[in-house]
Parts: C-alpha cells; structure tokens; sequence
C-alpha cells in the first residue's frame, strides 16, 4: 500500500499491517525518515514537502514493481508525508515483509534509494530565522541509487 | 480545446522562479519533449537558463520523460528540479 | 538498550526510544523477526526460547559494540524473547538510528546477521501434533554472518 | 570450596541429551578447556559422541572460548550446540 498523506505519520497502523499474515513471513524490515534540524541550513525548525500528485503514487509503484521482481518480498507499506512537517516529524516509511531475513533487508533499502532519487517529492527547509530554501539533491543519494543498478528499465 | 494543447506544469524551485505553476500550450509543431523546451526556451533569459540546465527533470503523463520522448495533443508534460523526497 | 524478556514484544515504545532524538538523527532502520508456522517442521504451532543468561547480554553487547565501531550509529534497541512463543508472534527485535540512512540499515543488518550465530539463545520447534524438535543452525545464516567478516575480533 | 572447582554447564539439546543442566567440577589437573573436555568424554559412549561433535561450542565464564582456553578454579564452563536466535 502506498500512501501520501498531509496529516502525522502513525507507524502502528502500517506495521500492523506488515505483521498481517506474521505466520507465514518471518522477517519485517522498515525504515523512518525524520525531519532533521540540520539540512543544508543549520537551526531548521520545518520543512515544506511539494510533490507531483499522480506522478508521485505511479513511480513509487514503479519502484516496488521493481523490488518484488528482484527480491522474495510478501507485503509492502511506504507512506510519505507531504505539506508543512516540523524538525522531528516522520517525513517517510517504508516497511517490508517477506520469509526472507535478507530480501526484507535488500528491498527496504532498494525502495528508500530509488524513492530518494526517482519519486517527485520537492523539500523546502524553513529556518527559525525565516529563511527558507529548496534543498539540493545530494550526492550520496544518487550514488546510493547507482549501486543497485542494472537493466531495471526504471 | 484540451485536445489540441497540451497542459505544462512547473514544481518546486523551477515553478517559483518562472512564476508559474500549469499552462496550455498549443500542439502546432509540437512532437516531443525537446520541442516544448526549444519554444518555451525563447521567452527570455530567465526562461532560457532555468530550463537549459542539465538537471532539469522532464515528465510526460507523470513518467520519467526525456529530450525524444513523443507528446501529442492533450499530453501533460513537466519540468521540475532533482527530486529531494524520503 | 539490550533486552532479554519471556513477555510479549511491544515495539512502541522501543520505536519511541529510538526517536528520542528526533531532529538530529534523520534515520531509524529497524527488523523483526517472527515466529514461522513453517520451519525444520511445517505446522509449527510455538517455538520454546532456551538462552544463557548472563552470556547473552554480553555476547549482544559485543555485537552493539562492532557496530558502534564500524558505522556511524546514535542509538541501538535490541528487544529477544525466551521461553514460549506462539506462531505469530514476535522474537526478536532490532533498531538503529543515526544520522545517515545507510549506516542504520548496515548496522541493523550486522547486528541481525551476527546475533543468529554469536548470541547463545536455542530455538525448539514444537508442532500442533506434539512433535519437540530442536532447530538446526542455518547454512544461509552462517553465510550471511560471514560476509561482514574481518579482523573484527569477536 | 568452589575456588577449588568449575561450574559446568550444559544447554539446549546438549543438556537435554546428556541428562544434566550443571555440575561442579573438581579443578586438580584442568589447565584449558581440552582438559574438561577430554575428562568428561571418558564418563560413556553419549559422553564422547556428544562432546567430540566439531559443532559443539565452549564458552569460559560466559564468553565464546576454544580448546586452548585457560581454565581457572572458580570458572564457569559451558558447552552448548550451534545457536538459533533471532
């Protein structure tokens, strides 16, 4: 299940959902994404997130689809927020279930890489100070991606 | 009329600086992506350097788009910045 | 903060734990692991959870500690259940924060992959028709402890 | 009296198969945990199968050890099988 959403990330619900046919699977690997007081500007107190509406739900699917053809995986919960999100706040999940421990592991990571760099999310840092800058994609975000390349065809 | 333009959208840092967020553009001489670029390119330094960089990011029906990818009338094509989500 | 308990395994507040910090870590990775119906026996209807106390937690310690020394991590939740344990219901977890997304999910898998062969906890499978099997340790996690070897001295 | 012997202790299938859970042994003539080992071996067939497995694991006062291991009196020994947690 994919989810963009403006209201507080509760993790409960999603891991709840992950652990769903918990019999069967074994292994639930996640991973949270916090607003960081410190981005490009130091004293961040929150963060604009825009986003593609549409374009945004179609190419994280893109990127599961991918996931499951590589790895052994059963379920999927990604959330993201967008809209105003304070330092400190949830910005984004992702968890994954599956028999194995380390496809659980392997795809959690792959999906956060490929999100980072192929879902259309804008973040905008807003300091205490007032001011407020878009944030620069990072190097060690596409080289993150770059790593599980192959003839994906993403 | 839908069917004989298509819609343009701006994000983010490029919608901001350009001052606009959609519009429509009539499909006359329009076949690709690069087309779209090259006309909307002319309207002016600020225009011509924002969508001349490299890192501009181009989407066609909300997919990943690139300089030959095919737009027809009533395609929504976009421009944005690298993607800073997760 | 390592934890050895025979209750249930309630992962809110050790998640709550690990975003104490919130706005200066940027990212929790976290795993659970599940009690399979399927295992050496299929129709596994509860595993009993044997360990060595006293050992275990030093012996998890010094796993947090290699972490610690490789990778860039802020915190570590380690929660293991003993005793019975129903199919279904959770053994053993795992999370890490820090400030970078990769080393979290590093350590989490390191700290993973080095508790299944290095802490001293025993799995017996016991089946809904009474069958009391001891499980055997797994090729797959030796192997997958193996590729984090070097001079690590554990 | 337990500075002049060594706690052993024995865990999952090992502890279930040889019948024992703990015992003091006397430390006279123990250096390393070969000795313990080459000792309790000599108690019957199930003793010198079960201990002579290379799968068997040792631990000196509740850290992984190996045969040439010192042993002091007043140490704790175990043997125990492969682990399976997590």
């Amino acid at each position: 299940m994919i989810r963009i959403q403006s209201e507080a990330l509760a993790i409960e619900p999603v891991l709840a959902a992950l652990e769903d046919d918990a019999p069967a699977i074994g292994a639930v690997c996640s991973f949270t994404g916090l607003a960081r007081d410190l981005g490009d500007q130091s004293g961040v107190q929150s963060l604009f997130l825009e986003h593609y509406p549409g374009m945004t739900e179609t190419a994280i699917q893109a990127v599961v689809d991918e996931a499951d053809r590589r790895w052994t995986i059963h379920r999927t919960e990604i959330v993201h927020r967008v809209g105003e999100i304070r330092a400190g706040e949830r910005i984004v999940f992702v968890g994954v279930s599956s028999r194995h421990r380390q496809d659980a592991f392997e795809a959690c990571q792959f999906i956060m890489d490929y999100l980072k760099t192929r879902a259309p999310f804008w973040k905008k840092e807003i300091t205490a100070a007032g001011n407020s800058d878009w944030v620069e994609q990072k190097a060690s975000d596409r080289e993150a991606a770059r790593r599980w390349a192959d003839s994906d065809g993403l | 009329m839908a069917e004989s333009s298509i819609a343009i959208r701006f994000f983010a840092s490029l919608r901001e600086r350009l001052g606009i967020s959609e519009e429509q553009l009539p499909a006359d001489g329009i076949t690709c992506v690069r087309d779209i670029r090259e006309q909307l390119q002319k309207r002016g330094e600020e225009w011509a350097e924002l969508l001349d960089d490299d890192c501009v990011l181009m989407a066609v029906n909300q997919a990943m788009a690139r300089e030959e990818t095919p737009v027809n009338p009533g395609d929504e094509v976009a421009f944005f910045p690298p993607v800073t989500g997760g």
